[in-house]
């Protein structure tokens, strides 16, 4: 589904990632693990458009990515959410769904001429299944750091997509929430969705990835099954530092 | 007496249009254009060369300033588009000083200086509009259809989309939408209405010169836009009933005539400074200054 | 198009030279205010147009000493500054006023200073008369006159402090500090707050130094401040915003641009030359001349 | 849809306000609404207009100008009025901008329903505000608006300050044949009083044979001339023609000094400002203005009493109150009457110089002559 072929990446001086290859397979959850600043992140970006990298090509399916915006990237089915919740502060918890639904909001005359009805109880029941206990029109600004999380991710899966990326989704939040998302994303893995996440919590990633892919200072140093990666000594020389 | 509200009330029109235009583009999609007065002055200039030069009728001369204005808006913003949101302001505060200045140096068509005199009255469908009454209405339902296209917009999920490219741009494009698209198409829009805004004015004063379209006229709308409210066209239009009203009362007043001028320029800014200060969103603003 | 003979390129040289010397009386200012306080101060040129008048009403009106008139401005200049800034500029920020904000505001001074003045001196133009009139001295085939050789030379001061104080000086070092990063400079002990506020004092000192040349030069109206902070702005643009020394010598590229430019271009262009530099700054190198790229187009992530 | 609600509402306030003012259909109004029938025996005040820049650029020349008018309201009311009735100035800035302009002259004409209007000063101001007076059949007097432009503004608008196109001829034929100069430099102000001088100084310059050797300008907020002078200087002229406001002028002509530019300077009407005289730099500067014999003093000193000192734009600020009050104990405030008597207007003598209307409503007479600075002070020059 993804391929990332000899990325590398220079943030004025710094090499953020040296030569990266690894794919992601469809239906399977890839999990990047490493130390702060190993260039997870960065990967990211490059893989969503954010980042543009020095040398090499990310191939989406079977489709060269490396000269398309990221709206474009988005568009073809790579839905992702961020480290740092991104939502628009002003903006209500339904504007938020409806957005990311489909691109019909981007025409500029239809919507002038053209008001869709809006069915509320839809997306008062996506509401329930995250289990976000807020109303509709509440701002977004208003919610709490996981309900914050929990929309984002909501978001990101209401999209068509063919690729979800979670950036730390268990990041920050409490232990209830957490074990809602991580029960989402056992749920979602079950109906065979192709999901590339990252994360620090090592048992988090062994319960949820088929595939584990560690970085260390932007070089892939170790890929293969949980338990491989896992109990590699180098991983645990980049994570511990000995 | 009826003559002289329906010429307040045309200004009132005038400065609504550019005031929510310029909310379009700076309450709803954070794009903080500095230079919308010279988009103002875009449309003028269109409208009355075209009429006076070239005996164009007026509505073909309106659209065509509204035309200009947005194709410049097109521009301003395709070769801005990098600059992050305070360059972007200060580039285009720019570019209003450089369209003054060709407007000065472009003698033979804008006739520099001297300005342009004797814009006709508009002539709609054969019928001319001579009264300040029938203008006064004209420029209202022109505003009625301004406010009512705008609130369209902003109303719909497209204006959605607009504040959420306000808010976080990179957001907005991982959602797959094309920020890039969407901030040219409001800005050409936002400078659209100007243009129109322009050529009402243009058509109303009857006489334009390049100062006409030059900071003080970017302190008003600015004003008028921080008074009503950031992302509230409503605000825009209380706003511009304000500030063109208040200044017209002094008139009223029993104070010595030289006095009167400078007074007004000080109720202004300190009306600014005053809401900034006391109530930065403004009376129906709904969104912070960023 | 005519173009003027090369004999006269030694003159417009040192034209462009007085008149960048001239701009970077404010746009000094106009700068460390930016340094430190991350807003354009658009009120600067209305400051230096107070101080201009304060002069005039302690020397003409009053008939004090020049010097001790001048020294009396400059006191009540930076003491009027220190006043906006609290009643104004601070307030404005302790609620989180963003930089437009502030842009703002300080446009809405800069009229409102502009407007007060003309109620208690008029509009018409205000002579000091201090210095006799004559032709300048003959120096490489150009004339400049003992004011305008005063104005450069307070400039190659400003510059050389600015440089070097920036640098060395503990309080260059504060500045510094608080310009890179208010917040952690906070952290470490440093009070910004106090930085900002006598940064903004001494740039309103400044100011009405430039106020005192600038209107021994060229008189004093109301009116003259707006058009100084306008060209301070383009030439802290163009040296590099946050930059002191770059303010500076952007002055003076304007300056000399506007002047010599002259040689081909017609000279009503003459304003359109630096606004042409300013559009195309922005564009090409919004960054400046010895300014960072860092925060100036638009970041990804 | 609260929007429209909102537009409704304003509608309905439109439809409102136009009823209470009697809405009238556009064409029928000015008629009756336009001319001032005088009622018999009638003792309420007459309103005049007056407009002038009292703020920004051209403040200077507004302010004292309004004074001038004030004192010529004073001395016909002390005279017992127009037949008994009190003459009242309402004074609105202008500017000298056409916005401000505008909304000026919409005020005087459509509130204080003035008759006439005194102004105004720029030609910017003027041509602003008189398709409004000319529809509405208000008279118009400028006293210093110069532009060629303002001939052809309307029927009801006049001026007794001279066209530019009569200055710049006379300047032109002056350097040409009195003083013999065959190449000129010139530099204005852009703008339409200063490009419209010199654009007919150079045109008729080059007609009676001569050379315009550098032809500059600068902008109205410019006070750094130098470059500009220093290209004058270059081309070696006889004489520099050198168009600007009080301002720029004293600025300018500092610089010229500074530069060494040892020629004749010749400029246009708005140096006969004293606080341009005073200075030592300005010695031997020539300037056209209209001709006057040297201002009536005891009119000089009474302006002085009241705290204004005169220049270019000020006698005839007086002269237009004074001329219309004449006009006015004729005809009433019938405008279509104080029209055709202003039409008429041969030889009146005013503070600034004679009156003669052409059928333009500009004044053809325009005596100019040259006065020369000497001592700090202007004289007429041989």
């Amino acid at each position: 589904m993804l391929q990332i072929e000899n990325i590398t990446k220079n943030f004025g001086g710094v090499e953020a990632i040296k030569g990266s290859d690894f794919s992601v397979v469809e239906g399977r959850t890839t999990a990047l693990i490493g130390p702060n600043g190993a260039g997870k992140t960065t990967l990211f970006d490059i893989i969503s458009g954010f980042v543009r990298p020095d040398t090499g090509r990310v191939i989406f399916a079977g489709e060269e990515l490396n000269k398309l915006q990221p709206f474009q990237r988005a568009n073809l089915g790579i839905s992702r959410t961020f480290q740092q919740v991104r939502l628009f502060r002003y903006l209500t918890i339904m504007d938020h769904l409806i957005m990311s639904e489909d691109s019909f909001d981007t025409k500029f005359w239809r919507n002038i001429f053209k008001r869709p009805r809006v069915e509320r109880s839809k997306y008062e029941a996506v509401l329930e299944q995250f289990g976000i206990e807020r109303t509709l029109d509440t701002v977004v600004s208003d919610l709490s750091y996981g309900q914050r999380k929990l929309l984002q991710i909501a978001m990101a899966l209401r999209r068509p997509h063919k690729l979800l990326m979670l950036d730390e989704p268990v990041a920050g939040v409490n232990s209830v929430v957490q074990a809602k998302i991580e029960n989402l994303l056992l749920d979602l893995k079950s109906k065979g969705e192709t999901i590339l996440l990252i994360d620090h919590d090592m048992n988090f990633v062994r319960r949820l990835a088929d595939h584990v892919i560690a970085l260390d200072a932007g070089v892939v140093i170790v890929d293969g099954t949980p338990e491989q990666v896992l109990n590699d000594s180098r991983v645990l020389e980049a994570y511990l530092g000995v | 007496m009826s003559a002289y509200f329906s010429q307040i009330l045309i200004l009132i029109c005038i400065y609504a249009i550019v005031a929510g235009s310029l909310n379009l583009a700076f309450g709803y999609t954070g794009l903080v254009n500095l230079g919308h007065i010279a988009f103002f002055g875009l449309g003028a200039y269109t409208s009355a060369i075209l009429t006076v030069e070239y005996q164009v009728p007026f509505m073909a001369a309106f659209f065509a300033a509204g035309a200009v204005a947005g194709v410049f808006g097109w521009v301003i913003t395709a070769i801005t588009s990098r600059l992050k949101g305070d360059y972007f302001a200060l580039a285009a505060l720019a570019f209003n000083f450089l369209a003054v200045a060709v407007f000065l140096n472009w003698i033979s068509f804008t006739h520099g200086p001297l300005g342009i005199a004797g814009v006709p009255r508009p002539q709609i469908f054969g019928l001319k509009i001579l009264s300040p009454e029938g203008y006064a209405a004209f420029a209202f339902l022109v505003m009625a259809a301004v406010f009512l296209f705008m609130r369209r917009l902003t109303a719909s999920r497209y204006g959605r989309v607009l504040e959420a490219v306000r808010d976080d741009a990179l957001g907005a494009e991982a959602l797959g939408k094309n920020v890039f698209r969407l901030k040219c198409q409001c800005l050409v829009a936002s400078t659209f209405c100007a243009g129109l805004a322009g050529s009402l004015f243009a058509h109303f004063i009857q006489f334009i010169d390049p100062y006409s379209f030059y900071l003080p006229d970017l302190i008003v709308a600015l004003t008028i836009l921080i008074v009503g409210g950031l992302a509230s066209l409503k605000g825009s239009l209380a706003g511009a009933l304000i500030i063109i009203i208040i200044p017209e009362l002094l008139r009223f007043l029993p104070i010595p005539d030289h006095v009167v001028g400078p007074l007004r320029q000080a109720v202004y800014s300190a009306i600014l400074i005053g809401i900034l200060l006391v109530r930065p969103r403004g009376i129906f603003g709904k969104v912070d200054l960023e | 198009m005519e173009i003027a003979s090369a004999a006269i390129l030694p003159q417009l040289i040192v034209n462009g030279l007085i008149a960048g010397a001239m701009y970077s009386l404010t746009a000094a200012g106009f700068s460390l205010v930016y340094a430190t306080n991350r807003f354009l101060n658009l009120a600067h040129g209305g400051i230096m147009m107070v101080g201009a008048y304060l002069v005039y009403t302690f020397f003409n009106l009053a008939g004090l000493n020049f010097y001790a008139a001048s020294f009396l401005a400059v006191i009540c200049t930076s003491l009027f500054g220190g006043f906006l800034f609290v009643s104004v500029y601070r307030p404005l920020r302790q609620k989180k006023a963003a930089n437009m904000v502030m842009l703002i505001a300080a446009a809405g001074l800069a009229i409102l200073l502009e407007a007060l003045v003309t109620l208690i001196f008029g509009t018409d133009v205000k002579q000091l008369n201090f210095i006799s009139v004559q032709e300048g001295w003959h120096i490489a085939g150009a004339i400049i006159t003992p004011l305008q050789l005063v104005v450069m030379a307070v400039s190659a001061v400003l510059l050389v402090s600015f440089a070097v104080f920036m640098k060395y000086s503990s309080w260059g070092k504060l500045i510094r500090a608080v310009a890179d990063n208010a917040d952690l400079a906070r952290t470490t002990g440093i009070n910004p707050y106090a930085v900002q506020l006598w940064s903004f004092v001494i740039a309103c000192a400044i100011a009405s130094v430039a106020g005192i040349l600038i209107g021994l030069e060229r008189n004093i109206e109301p009116r003259m401040g707006l058009g100084f902070a306008l060209v301070s702005f383009a030439s802290t643009v163009v040296g590099g915003m946050g930059s002191l020394p770059g303010a500076i010598l952007g002055s003076y590229l304007i300056g000399l641009a506007e002047n010599v430019g002259q040689w081909i271009l017609p000279s009503g262009y003459k304003e359109a030359i630096w606004l042409v530099m300013l559009f195309l700054f922005l564009l090409i190198r919004p960054s400046g001349i010895f300014g960072t790229e860092q925060g100036v187009r638009q970041t990804k992530l | 849809m609260r929007k429209l609600k909102f537009l409704g509402a304003m509608a309905a306030g439109l439809a409102l306000f136009g009823a209470g003012c009697s809405f009238t259909p556009p064409g029928e109004k000015s008629v009756t609404e336009g001319s001032y029938v005088p009622k018999t025996a009638d003792t309420s005040p007459i309103k005049i207009g007056w407009v002038g820049p009292l703020t920004g650029d051209a403040a200077s020349v507004g302010k004292d100008a309004l004074t001038a008018a004030q004192l010529a309201v004073e001395e016909v009311n002390a005279a017992g009025g127009i037949n008994g009735r009190m003459l009242e100035l309402v004074a609105e800035d202008g500017k000298c901008n056409p916005k401000d302009a505008a909304t000026a002259g919409n005020k005087l004409i459509n509130v204080d329903k003035v008759p006439a209007i005194v102004g105004t000063a720029c030609s910017g101001e003027m041509m602003a505000i008189a398709p409004t007076a000319e529809q509405n059949k208000t008279i118009m007097v400028g006293y210093c608006a110069s532009a060629p432009t303002v001939s052809a503004a309307g029927d009801y608008i006049f001026r007794t300050y001279p066209s530019d196109v009569l200055q710049s001829k006379f300047v032109a034929e002056y350097v040409y044949n009195t003083l013999g100069k065959k190449k000129v430099a010139t530099l204005a102000v852009l703008g339409d009083w200063g490009t419209g001088l010199k654009n007919g100084f150079e045109q008729r310059f080059k007609e009676l044979g001569g050379e315009v050797v550098s032809s500059q300008d600068y902008v109205q907020e410019s006070r750094d001339l130098r470059t500009q002078l220093t290209k004058a200087k270059d081309s070696q002229p006889e004489i520099l023609f050198f168009v600007g406001y009080t301002e720029a002028s004293i600025a300018g002509l500092k610089q010229a000094k500074e530069l060494g530019l040892n020629v004749s300077i010749i400029g246009g009407d708005a140096w006969d400002d004293t606080k341009i005289h005073a200075n030592s730099f300005a010695e031997g500067i020539m300037y056209s203005v209209g001709a006057a014999p040297q201002y009536d003093l005891a009119w000089v000193e009474k302006l002085k009493q009241k705290g204004a000192t005169t220049n270019v734009c000020v006698p005839r600020s007086y002269d237009n109150v004074k001329l219309l009050a004449e006009i006015m104990k004729r005809t009433g405030t019938d405008t279509a009457k104080i029209k055709d008597e202003l039409y008429k207007v041969q030889g009146y003598q005013g503070i600034g110089g004679i009156v003669n209307m052409d059928s333009n409503g500009d004044n053809t007479s325009a005596q100019f002559q040259i006065k020369v600075v000497k001592n700090g002070k202007a004289e007429a020059a041989k």
